[in-house]
């Protein structure tokens, strides 16, 4: 049994000079079996193991991450949770998601700093201003707090805006949702991975996956660079790396793999907020709790799986922060960075089961899969346990493409993020 | 017919440069400036699209109707009096006609539409669709470098030769290099001329250079 | 910011062009007579390598013409770039995990 | 005031030039050439802020961009700056700087009462506490978030402009100290265009801080006689006050140049930054070294700083950082720093070593110039919280582990520390340039070059002057050559000392009294306040991955992005595993080296200059006239034109019925063009568009959809026949570029065989659409072309004159009423729009905008690409199958079979009417046939275009409702906030003249 983490515990150990903590989590050898292997330790595979073992008994199970773990987009994003998605099927799904963060720091009592401070989604065009509404109607019926705001109330809210945004897209107004945020993304990887560890997960960095053993149409193992591992049940939670694994498989998916970039600026007072997203200009802000602005920017135009970003899009996105934010020209880039992420023509994930009996898929989160982490892993291991999609995951199911019951998110926005 | 309009076409035309409300300078010469800025009003326009290796004898035709050969060498441009005709792609050209007659362009889509009857290529008037700056000015190249990606360096763009590229971020432009002043004209669209206008202005100001603008002709 | 090489114009920066995805790709001869399962496939199925990839591109601010490159999208380093109607120069091809 | 610590005969200080600045609001002294840093050393200061967390009393460390405590806030008002490393802040008259994370001030910081509590704050300790109450953490958060950050951000808007601009060069030289210079000077020679830049006001780098000869005069003779040469070379640009900031993709590479930062008064047509995108074929990186720090217990205290600094501020600034110095090294370089002060009268109290043996050159001349030498010692305590006052030194035990032995405390007013060197590396890591781990001198160095860049000097881990020196010169060389220049060969190397910093131990934490983290803290990153016992805590807990050391305790992460703490923390950490540091690896060097402007990035692309404006040619008078616009793509559009004080709702209200009662005119020359032509125009017509054109006749136009090929409506418009062969499109306003570019790659690359060529026209032509019952009559007055029914019958068109000009009339109608499109040539369209206008007068002709149109094509129910759809719609949602040809293939129809496409409960474009006459539906609002008392509700459709209408009298919307198409009489309700829900009937969407007797009148 673990420690449990609180400020009592941080005063005991205070004495000791904080000596005798305990290892958050346990990095073993691989097993030459198990009866399920997630790979990918971001956070969308750590939450799926945590499930796997916590709701479906499954503890004889691994996490196989390519590097160290969370080190993939789970460790490179702007962090902007939300849950106020157009399509009825997204919104119960990334709603599902947004409820499990409510209780995720107390659920695995390691604070991941899920802060509420509500998002706005700026409209910027009358088309923009429809679009809002129309979400925000969608949202409403759903069950999902979301509200219109007019621009004195965008101004409100964010003081520091310039409504005019430099004359060329004035804010013509914006959706609100309050319980909407952001959180500490490292710790969402490393709280779920020392809750998995304590219930047996195996958690296995430094370890790729390079290839499958499949007979007869069925995985039966992962060939890995630490050895060859049995298994008949495989979760592929690898996201920009989705399209890769497939193709070891033996298919394709939907999905283009691009660069994602973010930046943050040096750190200073707090004077911003809330989360503010303006899909117009491409550009998303928020101020972290350290200090720094962090900022998202589009991604890259063309394929890539190199983790910077390309230079005109980096330029665009500052010139639209300075658009919105006249007072931040002076602000200075401390640091720019990408993510691989998986791009789906819908801007819908795809979670359900694959062309291969036993490879489970999960990914095409693109731009947004953060928010969804918890709700993502928890219907994911439903789907893997039971061998069929989660009621939730039903319509992101890959033969969408084939049908063509898309869920086409761009409709509803520029960019998911 | 009311009165007011039994005028002749011409006087009833406005160029893109008209709503920019411009100070021309029309004494001679940049009298210092860095860069001088040319409203080059009114030009005839024509593009030609032709695949000269599927109808070899558009080249020919085309000489036939402007005393001038076709530049086929890749950002090249080939000029006679006032007649110029630039290189934008394999199988398409840009002509100009260096004269501000209402028809300019329209009486050489005509001509040359003529002369390639039964060969496979499309001729259009489009004086009404580009906008011509003049550029001139030792600083001009340095201005440039703030507005396009190109290599602006006579190293690298010599005279007579012709680019299309991005301008600020929004809108393509053709740069001719007419000589090595230098002095260039660039086209570009007539619904960006404000744009363009504007923010070749406001690199002169971040090249911290006097800018003047000169009369055509 | 890359510097792609036009086989018409020659090499110009990254923000000339516009990307096209994956080349050669063929839009089926018949599109009536094909499954659901090929035409998903045309449509939206991507090999999306991860090293070597056959691309299309459209020099959109320069000649306007489409033509195919090769990248390595890890790197981006170009290995070189071909007309459209012409044959994908040789290179050694890598795929990375 | 006096300037206690300024030295009279050395540095390159304008003694000549007193310079008054303020420190926290009290004025001080200082000279033209001095940073903020050695003007407050001058005047002793040393004790100028708070550190992140704990609010440690800090000084100044460096004296370059390594500096990561003297953060400093420089002015106030529109043009404050948080955040300014004091040690690169060129002091200007009238400055006025202020500590920042101190209040009220570093003096008596308030913020100190964390350091009571500071046992409770190891690494990390956030994850682990703040979760209870549950409900509590956004009270947590906001103390958290008031403590952290640094300095202010401007509350104000920036009243300076930035520059930006793209450049060529062939060689790019970063950093301007001897390697950089003399590879500069090479690569010039050979005829290369030349990029040198440098961060610092003046060329010289290291050189500008040192006493070294070259050649036998002073090295400073040398870097003139070198910038003399190069500023006469025509292809050099000499970039002073430029940070090469970022190395991109292909040899891109981004440099900030400062342009009045160091300027007391700021001219007004000078931009404060310029930011240059180069692309350079080939790149020296000649970017030095940054010493790294001991670290030892209490290594933070203000008066404690870098031996090299030190250095820097006693020859190059003629500073003395105090009367008495103990040097703390593990190397030998650091004794020439030593020497360098005691030359200029500083007292060296001791040289705490902790080498087991003290040797190497310029530790025998050290001895030799009689200073104490402690070897093999530590640093046993450190006192002095606000001005370090003595440190206790002891002997190292054996394995270097723990003190022994007896201490003796040492008095000084300040600490020279040296923990050997790193190569600046940044750049070429940047580049993707692969690290090579050099055990000798405990560094990363340059190992194989991705990209087209070499490093020269310090950078690649050459010490010695003239190593550095021959490094520059060939490097130059080589660049040159390979960027196709004639080989200049590299010459000679002047003649200069040859001396590294070895020999040196590596002991990556120097040990104290008492064991790391129990009393006193031993810092690794002193901005966010990482200590040794952090990074053992993280290793401890499993947080094993240099990269999860580096987020679990954020060392590396503050605004030096680790520039002195880097390799003392993998040095810890591989002490800790047990494992060397190559195994540990690096974290990732991103850009940029140095934080950059945001409005340099963004550059002269902001305000009118963000976006492109696209104008028509009556644009002017649009203005004029009072007209609202609305963005549509990047064209400014009317939008209405009011009146008066008259509403948006009024003005549109009127303008509707004026059109229908009369006649109206509105601006359509945005509308996309396109001429297509050749011999198989009617096969690609064909291919593109769902409908049939085969049979459309040279004068005749038809109304088309186009569709992506995955059957979703792209775009619609009419194209017209001109002539055999010859077709011109029209598209969507915002459309028309998407357009262009998706027939175009179908043409190029998928149906090359088909003989048609396009080109954009939408420029050409300037359009205006007249509309209404007297748009005949209005419109005869002016055109030679007979307009009567027969003459000149609906979807056809005609060419004559306008106006007097040449106009080609088009009698099609998005309005539903009698209307003509006429096109003039672009320079015609203001006269032809003036004359309209004037004729019109007598006709009551109402100049309408795009809202109007919208409210006049929606009562004839004519859809809208991109409000009707969205993506996601089809034509056959749109009830419009009839248009999609089962006779040919076209692009999307393939699509348009699958199984999902043939559902009847498809969303399907339908009319509403609000049974309220008087109450307009809120587009964008959702339908529901089943009412609840409270969500969740299932929704059916929803609202995508509603108005009120003064010609229906009423209220109307369109919509698009699930199996729509065969719901029509049925009811739907619209619940809106509130409670209040709007109920309405499925109608058909043509409200206005079904039968479309108006518009073929
Ligand atoms: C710059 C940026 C900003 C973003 N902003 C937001 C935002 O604000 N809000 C939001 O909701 N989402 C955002 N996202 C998206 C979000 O980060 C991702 O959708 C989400 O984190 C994906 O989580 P994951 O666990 O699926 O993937 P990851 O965290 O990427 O985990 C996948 C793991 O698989 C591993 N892997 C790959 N190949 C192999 C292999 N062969 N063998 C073993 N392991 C392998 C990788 O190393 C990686 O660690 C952003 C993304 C980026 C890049
Ligand atoms: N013997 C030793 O132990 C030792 C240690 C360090 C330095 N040195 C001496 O220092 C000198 C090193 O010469 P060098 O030319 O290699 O380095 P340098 O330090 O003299 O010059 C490098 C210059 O580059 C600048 N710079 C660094 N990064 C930059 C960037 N991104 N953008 C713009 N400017 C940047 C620095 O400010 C500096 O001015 C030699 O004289 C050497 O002997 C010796
Ligand atoms: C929300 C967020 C905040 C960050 N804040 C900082 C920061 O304050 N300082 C810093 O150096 N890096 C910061 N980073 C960036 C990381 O240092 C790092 O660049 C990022 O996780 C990508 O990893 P990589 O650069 O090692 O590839 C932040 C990253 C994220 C996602
Ligand atoms: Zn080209």
């Amino acid at each position: 049994m673990k420690a449990r983490y609180s400020i009592f515990s941080l005063a005991r150990n205070a004495l000791s000079y904080h000596e005798n903590w305990q290892q958050a989590w346990h990095s073993p050898e691989p097993k030459k079996s198990y009866d399920a292997v997630i790979v990918g330790g971001g956070g969308h595979g750590l939450v799926t193991a945590y499930y796997l073992a916590k709701e479906h008994g499954m503890r004889n199970i691994a996490v196989i991450e390519r590097g160290w773990l969370g080190g993939g987009n789970t460790g490179r994003n702007t962090t902007i949770v939300r849950s106020n998605y157009m399509w009825d099927q997204s919104a119960a799904l990334y709603e599902h998601a947004l409820k499990l963060w409510e209780n995720m720091t107390r659920e695995l009592n390691f604070n991941v700093m899920f802060s509420q401070r509500s998002v706005l989604n700026l409209a910027h065009t009358q088309n923009e201003v429809r679009i809002t509404k129309r979400r925000i109607h969608s949202n409403r019926l759903n069950g999902i707090d979301s509200t219109w705001l007019d621009p004195e109330d965008v101004k409100r809210e964010v003081p520091i805006i310039d409504l005019r945004g430099g004359g060329r897209y004035p804010v013509l107004g914006g959706s609100i949702q309050r319980r909407a945020g952001t959180a500490r993304h490292d710790a969402v990887a490393w709280g779920y991975a020392r809750a998995c560890s304590e219930m047996g997960v195996d958690i296995i960095q430094q370890c790729a996956v390079e290839g499958f053993d499949i007979e007869g149409g069925q995985v039966t193992g992962v060939r890995t660079s630490k050895g060859q591992i049995k298994t008949n049940k495989v979760g592929l939670v690898v996201a920009g790396h989705c399209g890769v694994l497939a193709n070891m498989a033996g298919f394709k998916l939907p999905v283009n793999s691009r660069p994602l970039q973010a930046l943050v600026s040096e750190p200073v007072k707090p004077i911003i907020h809330n989360v503010v997203m303006a899909g117009a200009v491409h550009a998303y802000i928020s101020q972290s709790d350290k200090g720094e602005l962090v900022i998202g920017a589009g991604t890259d135009a063309y394929n890539g799986y190199s983790q910077w970003g390309s230079n005109p899009v980096t330029e665009d996105t500052l010139a639209a922060i300075c658009e919105l934010y006249p007072l931040f020209r002076r602000m200075r880039m401390l640091r720019q960075w990408g993510g691989v992420v998986d791009t789906c023509p819908d801007a819908s994930p795809i979670i359900g089961l694959s062309p291969v009996k036993g490879i489970y898929l999960n990914c095409g989160w693109g731009t947004g899969g953060f928010k969804a982490t918890p709700g993502s892993g928890h219907i994911f291991a439903d789907t893997v346990a039971n061998n069929r999609p989660h009621p939730i995951a039903a319509p992101f199911a890959l033969d969408r493409f084939r049908t063509g019951f898309l869920i086409d998110e761009h409709a509803a926005a520029g960019v998911a993020h | 017919m009311p009165d007011s309009m039994m005028t002749t076409a011409a006087s009833l035309r406005h160029s893109p440069f008209d709503p920019l409300h411009l100070a021309v300078r029309t004494q001679d010469g940049l009298q210092g400036a860095g860069i001088g800025l040319i409203p080059r009003d009114f030009r005839g326009l024509v593009t030609l699209r032709v695949d000269l290796d599927r109808e070899p004898t558009a080249r020919q035709a085309v000489t036939d109707a402007t005393g001038l050969d076709l530049p086929t060498a890749p950002n090249t441009a080939a000029s006679q009096d006032r007649l110029s005709v630039l290189w934008l792609g394999p199988d398409e050209w840009l002509f100009v006609v260096d004269d501000p007659a209402p028809d300019a362009g329209a009486d050489l889509q005509t001509k040359l539409t003529g002369l390639l009857e039964g060969v496979f290529a499309q001729v259009v008037d489009v004086s009404g669709a580009q906008a011509a700056i003049g550029v001139t000015g030792p600083d001009a190249r340095e201005v440039l470098e703030r507005a396009v990606p190109l290599d602006m360096h006579p190293r690298s763009f010599q005279p007579g030769q012709v680019k299309h590229t991005l301008f600020g971020r929004h809108t393509g432009v053709s740069l001719h290099l007419k000589d090595d002043q230098p002095t260039l004209d660039l086209y570009c669209r007539r619904s960006f001329t404000g744009y363009v206008w504007r923010y070749l202005e406001d690199c002169a100001k971040g090249a911290e250079t006097t800018l003047a603008v000169l009369a055509d002709r | 910011m890359l510097l792609i090489p036009c086989p018409y114009c020659g090499a110009r920066t990254e923000n000339e062009f516009a990307y096209g995805g994956e080349a050669h790709k063929v839009r089926p001869e018949h599109p009536e007579e094909v499954s659901d399962e090929a035409w998903a496939d045309y449509l939206f199925l991507q090999k999306n390598t991860n090293g070597t990839y056959y691309e299309r591109w459209v020099h959109a601010h320069g000649c306007r013409r489409w033509f195919n490159l090769v990248r390595d999208t890890l790197t981006n380093q170009v290995h070189g770039a071909y007309k459209i109607e012409e044959e994908p120069p040789k290179v050694d091809e890598t795929t990375y995990v | 005031m006096a300037q206690t610590y300024r030295l009279q005969d050395r540095g390159r200080v304008d003694l000549e030039r007193p310079i008054d600045f303020t420190f926290n609001g009290k004025r001080y002294r200082g000279y033209a050439g001095d940073t903020v840093a050695s003007a407050l050393l001058a005047n002793g200061i040393h004790l100028v802020g708070r550190s992140f967390k704990y609010h440690r009393p800090r000084g100044i460390l460096g004296a370059g961009a390594e500096e990561p405590n003297a953060l400093l806030q420089v002015e106030s008002g529109p043009r404050t700056l948080p955040n300014v490393r004091a040690t690169q802040a060129e002091l200007y008259d009238g400055m006025a700087v202020t500590s920042v994370n101190a209040w009220p001030g570093p003096d008596t910081d308030v913020g100190a009462v964390n350091q009571l509590f500071a046992k409770l704050f190891p690494a990390g300790f956030y994850y682990k506490t703040f979760m209870w109450p549950g409900k509590a953490w956004p009270y947590y958060e906001k103390v958290i978030r008031h403590a952290a950050g640094l300095g202010k951000a401007p509350t104000d808007p920036d009243p300076d402009f930035y520059d930006k601009r793209y450049a060529h060069c062939d060689v790019l030289v970063a950093g301007g100290g001897p390697a950089g210079l003399a590879a500069a000077l090479t690569a010039a020679r050979s005829g290369a265009r030349v990029v040198l830049a440098d961060e610092n006001p003046e060329f010289g780098g290291s050189l500008l801080s040192a006493r070294e000869t070259i050649d036998g005069k002073p090295a400073i003779d040398w870097v003139q006689a070198t910038l003399d040469e190069l500023r006469g070379h025509p292809e050099v640009r000499i970039l002073p006050r430029t940070i090469v900031f970022g190395y991109y993709d292909h040899n891109w590479i981004d440099l900030l140049e400062s342009r009045t930062d160091h300027l007391s008064r700021k001219p007004d047509d000078r931009p404060r930054q310029r930011m240059w995108k180069v692309r350079a074929q080939e790149v020296v990186l000649a970017t030095g070294a940054i010493e790294r720090p001991l670290v030892f217990v209490d290594n933070d205290r203000p008066g404690i700083m870098l031996a090299s600094a030190a250095r820097s501020y006693v020859n190059r600034y003629g500073v003395k950082p105090g009367n008495r110095c103990v040097l703390v090294t593990n190397n030998d370089g650091a004794y020439q720093a030593a020497l360098d002060m005691q030359d200029a009268g500083i007292e060296i109290a001791a040289a705490i070593d902790v080498r087991a043996e003290a040797t190497g050159p310029f530790t025998e001349r050290a001895k030799q110039a009689g200073i104490r030498i402690l070897p093999n010692h530590g640093v046993a305590a450190v006192d002095g919280a606000k001005r370090v006052r003595a440190i206790k030194a002891q002997p190292l035990a054996a394995d270097g582990e723990r003190l022994t032995g007896a201490s003796r405390k040492i008095a000084c007013d300040f600490v020279a520390s040296s923990g050997g060197w790193n190569p600046t590396v940044h750049l070429f890591s940047q580049s993707r340039g692969k690290l090579r781990f050099d055990a000798e001198t405990a560094a990363f160095v340059p190992d194989r070059s991705v990209q087209r860049a070499r490093s020269a000097g310090c950078c690649q881990g050459t010490w010695g002057l003239m190593g550095c020196l021959k490094d520059g010169l060939a490097a130059g060389a080589e660049a040159a050559k390979a960027a196709g220049f004639p080989d200049t060969k590299a010459g000679s190397t002047p003649k200069a000392s040859d001396d590294g910093f070895l020999p040196a131990r590596w002991l990556w934490t120097v040990p104290g009294e008492q064991p790391v983290g129990h009393k006193g803290k031993h810092f690794v990153d002193y901005q966010n306040d990482v200590t040794a016992a952090d990074l053992l805590l993280a290793i401890r807990e499993g947080y094993t991955s240099i990269e999860h050391v580096k987020r679990y305790t954020t060392t590396g992460m503050a605004t030096d992005q680790g520039k002195t703490s880097n390799v003392n923390a993998l040095g810890i950490v591989s002490q800790a595993r047990g494992l060397p540091i190559p195994e540990i690896g690096t974290t990732t060097f991103r850009p940029p080296y140095t934080p950059v402007t945001f409005g340099a990035w963004g550059g002269r692309d902001v305000g009118d200059l963000f976006d492109a404006e696209r104008h028509s040619p009556m644009h002017a008078w649009h203005v004029r006239a009072g007209a609202a616009f609305e963005n549509v793509g990047l064209w400014k559009r009317p939008w209405y034109y009011p009146i008066g004080n008259e509403s948006m709702h009024d003005a549109v209200q009127r303008e509707s019925k004026a059109t229908r009662d009369s006649v109206g005119i509105l601006d359509a020359t945005t509308l996309g063009r396109i001429d297509v032509q050749g011999p198989d125009a009617v096969e690609f017509l064909n291919r593109v568009y769902t409908n049939g054109w085969k049979t459309l006749k040279p004068g005749m136009a038809r109304y088309g959809l186009m569709l992506g090929e995955d059957g979703m409506v792209m775009d619609d418009g009419v194209t017209a026949c001109l002539r055999e062969n010859h077709y011109l499109m029209h598209t969507t306003s915002g459309g028309a570029g998407d357009v262009l570019a998706h027939l175009e790659e179908y043409l190029q690359t998928e149906w090359p065989e088909l003989r048609v060529y396009l080109t954009t026209v939408t420029e050409q032509y300037a359009t205006a659409a007249l509309a209404g019952p007297n748009a005949r009559k209005l419109l005869q007055e002016v055109t030679d072309i007979d307009l009567s029914p027969e003459a000149f019958p609906f979807m056809t068109f005609r060419e004559g004159t306008v106006a007097g000009v040449p106009a080609r009339v088009f009698r099609i109608s998005f309005s539903g009423d009698l209307s003509f499109e006429i096109n003039v040539h672009a320079d015609h369209g203001l006269h032809m729009w003036q004359t309209l206008m004037s004729v019109g007068e007598k006709y009551d002709i109402t100049p309408y905008g795009t809202e109007t149109m919208h409210v006049l094509r929606a009562e004839k129910g004519f859809i809208i690409v991109g409000q009707e759809t969205d993506g996601t719609v089809t034509p056959i949602d749109l009830g419009m199958d009839k248009l999609c040809s089962s006779k040919k293939d076209f692009i999307g129809k393939r699509s348009l079979a699958r199984p999902d496409m043939l559902d009847p409960q498809r969303k399907q474009f339908v009319g509403l009417l609000p049974d309220d006459p008087e109450e307009v539906l809120e587009e964008g609002a959702q339908l529901v046939e089943v009412l609840k008392d409270a969500p969740p509700m299932d929704m059916v459709g929803h609202v995508s275009s509603s108005y009120m209408s003064p010609n229906l009298g009423r209220s109307f919307a369109l919509a698009l409702v699930e199996g729509g198409l065969h719901k029509h009489g049925q009811k739907v309700f619209a619940p809106m906030p509130g409670g209040k829900t709007i109920a309405c009937t499925i109608t058909n969407p043509v409200f206005f003249d079904p039968e479309g007797e108006r518009l073929r009148a």
